[in-house]
């Protein structure tokens, strides 16, 4: 692989010594995001949906675009059916609180996964708590994978909400959701997709999917941060009661009452984050002009360079599936007799930056009987030569540790 | 010192072969230490003879760092009193949260001050302090003692 | 008055030609802030609280010492008092949700004044609509001051929470929430501030107020869109139900349940908006550059000027008070025989940006007997051209609507 | 044009001195139509002669640009039938936001075209449509007319 021609487009590679492979966590910024949002400042900064003047009009316009632009880019039918929010959890939380609380009752059941990320579970387990539905989980094989058998056998005629992760951000793997919606709908459940993993490296189309509600995380694909997405049909989203209250969401308000606006707006109360909206749509601009083909084979190719070189290190244990194209860029590993917080701090002394944890995944932690792992995490702008650098600490880290090998 | 070789010289001794890693017969105090964010997991066991800290020994589980201090702590409380225990812990915390730096000061700590690089390794404090917070909690509060299971 | 030397410090007045006298919905940034964004992308940017790596050690850094700045800006006891919210509207919701649905019951009473903004209404006719607790308005006299007498007749032993902006966005009048709060302390109610209109322009001290619970926003004082704060007792906090769930904000989950961080984090789910607080510390650095003293100065004479300019104008009517330095900088009027609406659009001819409608305050202008009303609102970069060049444009709109004055 | 020209030019006439302001003696269709982010607030009234609109009518409160446009709608589709003031609406629509700019196609509007310069003002375009979008609700939904009260 030549020299990546990415990585000039950001600042954050020009003047540090960092190997940044914490990429499922959060992305690095290029620089048309970073201009957009001072560009916004600089020529269109004024309170959006409030004032008459044109240079709130101009504010409006652009907060507006931008949503439009998200909606093309997961193939929503109609931009009203995008919801701008903090990001993924705070996106999952909305649906659990005006949809959830609203529409279960006792007997009910919601169906999970078992490797979801806690801001797919904990809002889950705060609704049944309150209305006394069932939380069911589904489990993977031990590649991580949720079989036709496995979700045909715990969603049925009492499931009203299946809510899944597109690709899971410890196994990389992706879960049949089109399949799970395809099933779940025939019982009339709404299906949830968590795709803060996905939407970063693959192209997500809602209406193929069918998903209900979509969530994402502009800061996991090189927006800034503050700025996430709830995708929900509009047939739903009309029917929802409103989740947070203030500012332009309504319609009348008096002392005792109040109607509320139209979709999307009736979901986003007080002043919107309009410079979070615009930096997300450059982001997603400059990442379709990298275009997802050309993300998928680089983060394959450095994926199978990276499992490749550890292959032959006995002692380290890798989770997921063997196949490199199928982990999204993620690689979760342990060393044997080495926690992986040690593995971290000697890493960060090679300037290697992995995530060594729970990963916000603790019921899957269980499930692979782990307390921690480590966790590499590849976007397009890594390169071969960092890989090789990885590969070369990770052969040391058991020495380091005092170990023979 | 660098992190490598502060493993090499310092921490890997204590935790591949723990002097005082096991469980103890008949302890008068026992309390399980816990990092959520890490899965430091430790149960610390002492012995006392009165105002003596006869014996100390842990199990558990966790990263080299937490395991080889709490198996330091373990040397060097034993044989000390309650009181002297203490002042030591608060010394170590002292010493790994960077506010405390002068080196007669850390004599008290013995071999235990070899951790100082910790302060450094901001991430890594919880790790180095877990069975020194853990001593502290169960003598100041000996009837949160629990049974060994 | 010289020449502002402030306007030189915001890249937006560098080559436009608005007057902006939108301030009350949000404020222009200066080019510190903006560069504080850049740098925190370029040289910190990694998941803040997630990470071992220096990197991540360095963003978290960075969020955290945000929290101590913002902290000391109001005098809170402990940084652990700070929640990082989106805007006011998210702050008031979270204690509305978390505080308001687990302490109130029928029979209780919540208590708001006439004059507060739909995000210090509605979450509480939500709360009180779930919990059929009784909603009750202060009422302010003719020139919008709330006397003793007023609230000591509708504060007492059913009371339970107290919720009251610090300074009006419509009136600009400041209520005396120091003795609301000692007044409503007494039956043991917890007291709410609204201070989205106070923080920009008046020293807060949450300790002399003696306020359980206090929010504003970082976009009305020069920060990022997307960073707000709520401010709360701790003893208050730690006893608080989480509001949004997921990410970082536990400490073990299983599969059926989970425990939670301690305070600030239980408050904040999923990735924080590290770029907004590393924003807004620099925006509360800036604005102590300034000093409150020079914004007072400034705003209270350039409103000054406004008023006495318009007071010959017999068709227009002001609301508030007469004194202009009780207005932090807000004046809002009518002109007789014209619409708010036609003001705008006449004005922005101008290039001059007012605003015009309800200003989110509906039952105001219900209480005001008018259906909308037009704001211009004065931040301390703004100048005494700036206000002459209103006044000279608000003398032609009858003029302009047909009117022989 | 320029906003205060097109006030002076244009909607200042008829909104200082409406023609077709009023209470309507026994109409045939009543609708309230509200702009809740404006204020703008208009009860239509219609009389019928079969296909034919007899009388156009409105009383209520507004911006200028509301009560102007709402006034030269009604001098516009009286003696109209229902179908072509619908056909009208469609137009009056498409040059507001910009869609429709051919003068040719604009003439069916008449006076009612001069607020084209409207579709400048984005602002302002939920005002000038406020009558027209009224009017096609009720002529489409006649079971949802209003009594007067
Ligand atoms: C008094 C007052 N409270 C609350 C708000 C809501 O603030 P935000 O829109 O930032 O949530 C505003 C501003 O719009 C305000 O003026
Ligand atoms: C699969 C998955 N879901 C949800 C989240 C939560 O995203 P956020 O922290 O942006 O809310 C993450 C990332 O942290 C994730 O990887």
């Amino acid at each position: 692989m030549e020299e990546n021609i990415y990585r000039k487009d950001f600042p954050f590679f020009s003047d540090n010594k960092y190997i940044y492979l914490d990429n499922a966590a959060t992305t690095q910024r290029p620089k048309v995001v970073l201009d957009a949002i001072c560009d916004f400042y600089k020529k269109s900064n004024a309170n959006p949906l409030r004032g008459l003047y044109d240079l709130g009009i101009e504010a409006t316009n652009r907060y507006e675009q931008a949503r439009e632009r998200v909606a093309e880019f997961i193939n929503a039918s109609d931009s009203s059916e995008i919801v701008f929010t903090r990001n993924t959890s705070e996106s999952i939380n909305l649906v659990a609180y005006s949809y959830g609380l609203s529409n279960l009752k006792e007997g009910d059941e919601v169906v999970i996964s078992v490797m979801e990320h806690h801001s797919n579970i904990l809002p889950w387990q705060f609704v049944c708590n309150n209305t006394k539905a069932k939380l069911i989980y589904l489990e993977p094989d031990k590649n991580g994978v949720i079989s036709r058998k496995e979700y045909e056998s715990k969603i049925g005629k009492k499931t009203k909400i299946v809510s899944i992760g597109h690709v899971s951000n410890v196994l990389g793997v992706t879960n049949p959701v089109k399949e799970i919606a395809s099933y779940a709908h025939k019982f009339g459940a709404v299906v949830v997709v968590d795709a803060a993993q996905s939407a970063p490296h693959k192209k997500i189309d809602v209406r193929d999917l069918d998903a209900d509600f979509l969530a994402f995380s502009g800061h996991k694909l090189m927006a800034p941060m503050g700025i996430g997405v709830l995708y929900g049909k509009k047939s739903l989203l009309e029917h929802m009661p409103p989740f947070l209250r203030g500012g332009e969401m309504i319609e009348y308000v008096t002392r005792d009452s109040a109607t509320f606006a139209e979709v999307p707006h009736k979901f986003e109360a007080g002043t919107v984050n309009a410079e979070g909206a615009v930096g997300l749509a450059k982001a997603i601009d400059y990442l379709e002009s990298v275009g997802f083909d050309t993300i998928e084979n680089i983060e394959n190719e450095l994926t199978a360079y990276l499992m490749d070189g550890i292959k032959d290190l006995k002692y380290i244990n890798t989770y997921g599936s063997i196949n490199p194209s199928e982990h999204s860029g993620i690689v979760t590993f342990t060393i044997e007799g080495v926690h992986p917080h040690d593995i971290a701090s000697i890493l960060n002394e090679d300037n290697i930056c992995i995530r060594a944890g729970h990963h916000c995944a603790q019921p899957l932690m269980q499930f692979l009987k782990v307390g921690s792992t480590a966790r590499a995490s590849i976007y397009f702008y890594n390169t071969k030569k960092e890989i090789e650098k990885l590969i070369y600490s990770l052969a040391n880290v058991r020495k380091v540790m005092g170990y023979g090998d | 010192m660098e992190i490598k070789q502060f493993y090499r010289e310092i921490v890997n001794e204590h935790n591949l072969h723990p002097m005082h890693k096991g469980r103890m017969e008949g302890p008068d105090l026992v309390l399980r230490g816990v990092n959520p964010s890490c899965g430091d997991d430790i149960i610390l066991q002492l012995k006392l003879n009165g105002e003596i800290i006869e014996d100390a020994m842990f199990i558990g589980t966790g990263c080299a760092i937490s395991q080889a201090s709490v198996d330091m702590m373990a040397d060097q409380i034993i044989g000390k009193t309650k009181e002297k225990a203490l002042e030591m812990a608060q010394v170590f915390m002292g010493m790994i949260k960077g506010n405390i730096t002068d080196e007669a000061e850390l004599e008290v700590l013995d071999e235990a001050a070899a951790l100082q690089d910790v302060s450094h390794m901001p991430a890594r404090v919880k790790c180095a302090v877990l069975g020194w917070h853990t001593m502290q909690e169960i003598l100041n509060n000996p009837e949160k003692s629990e049974k060994l299971s």
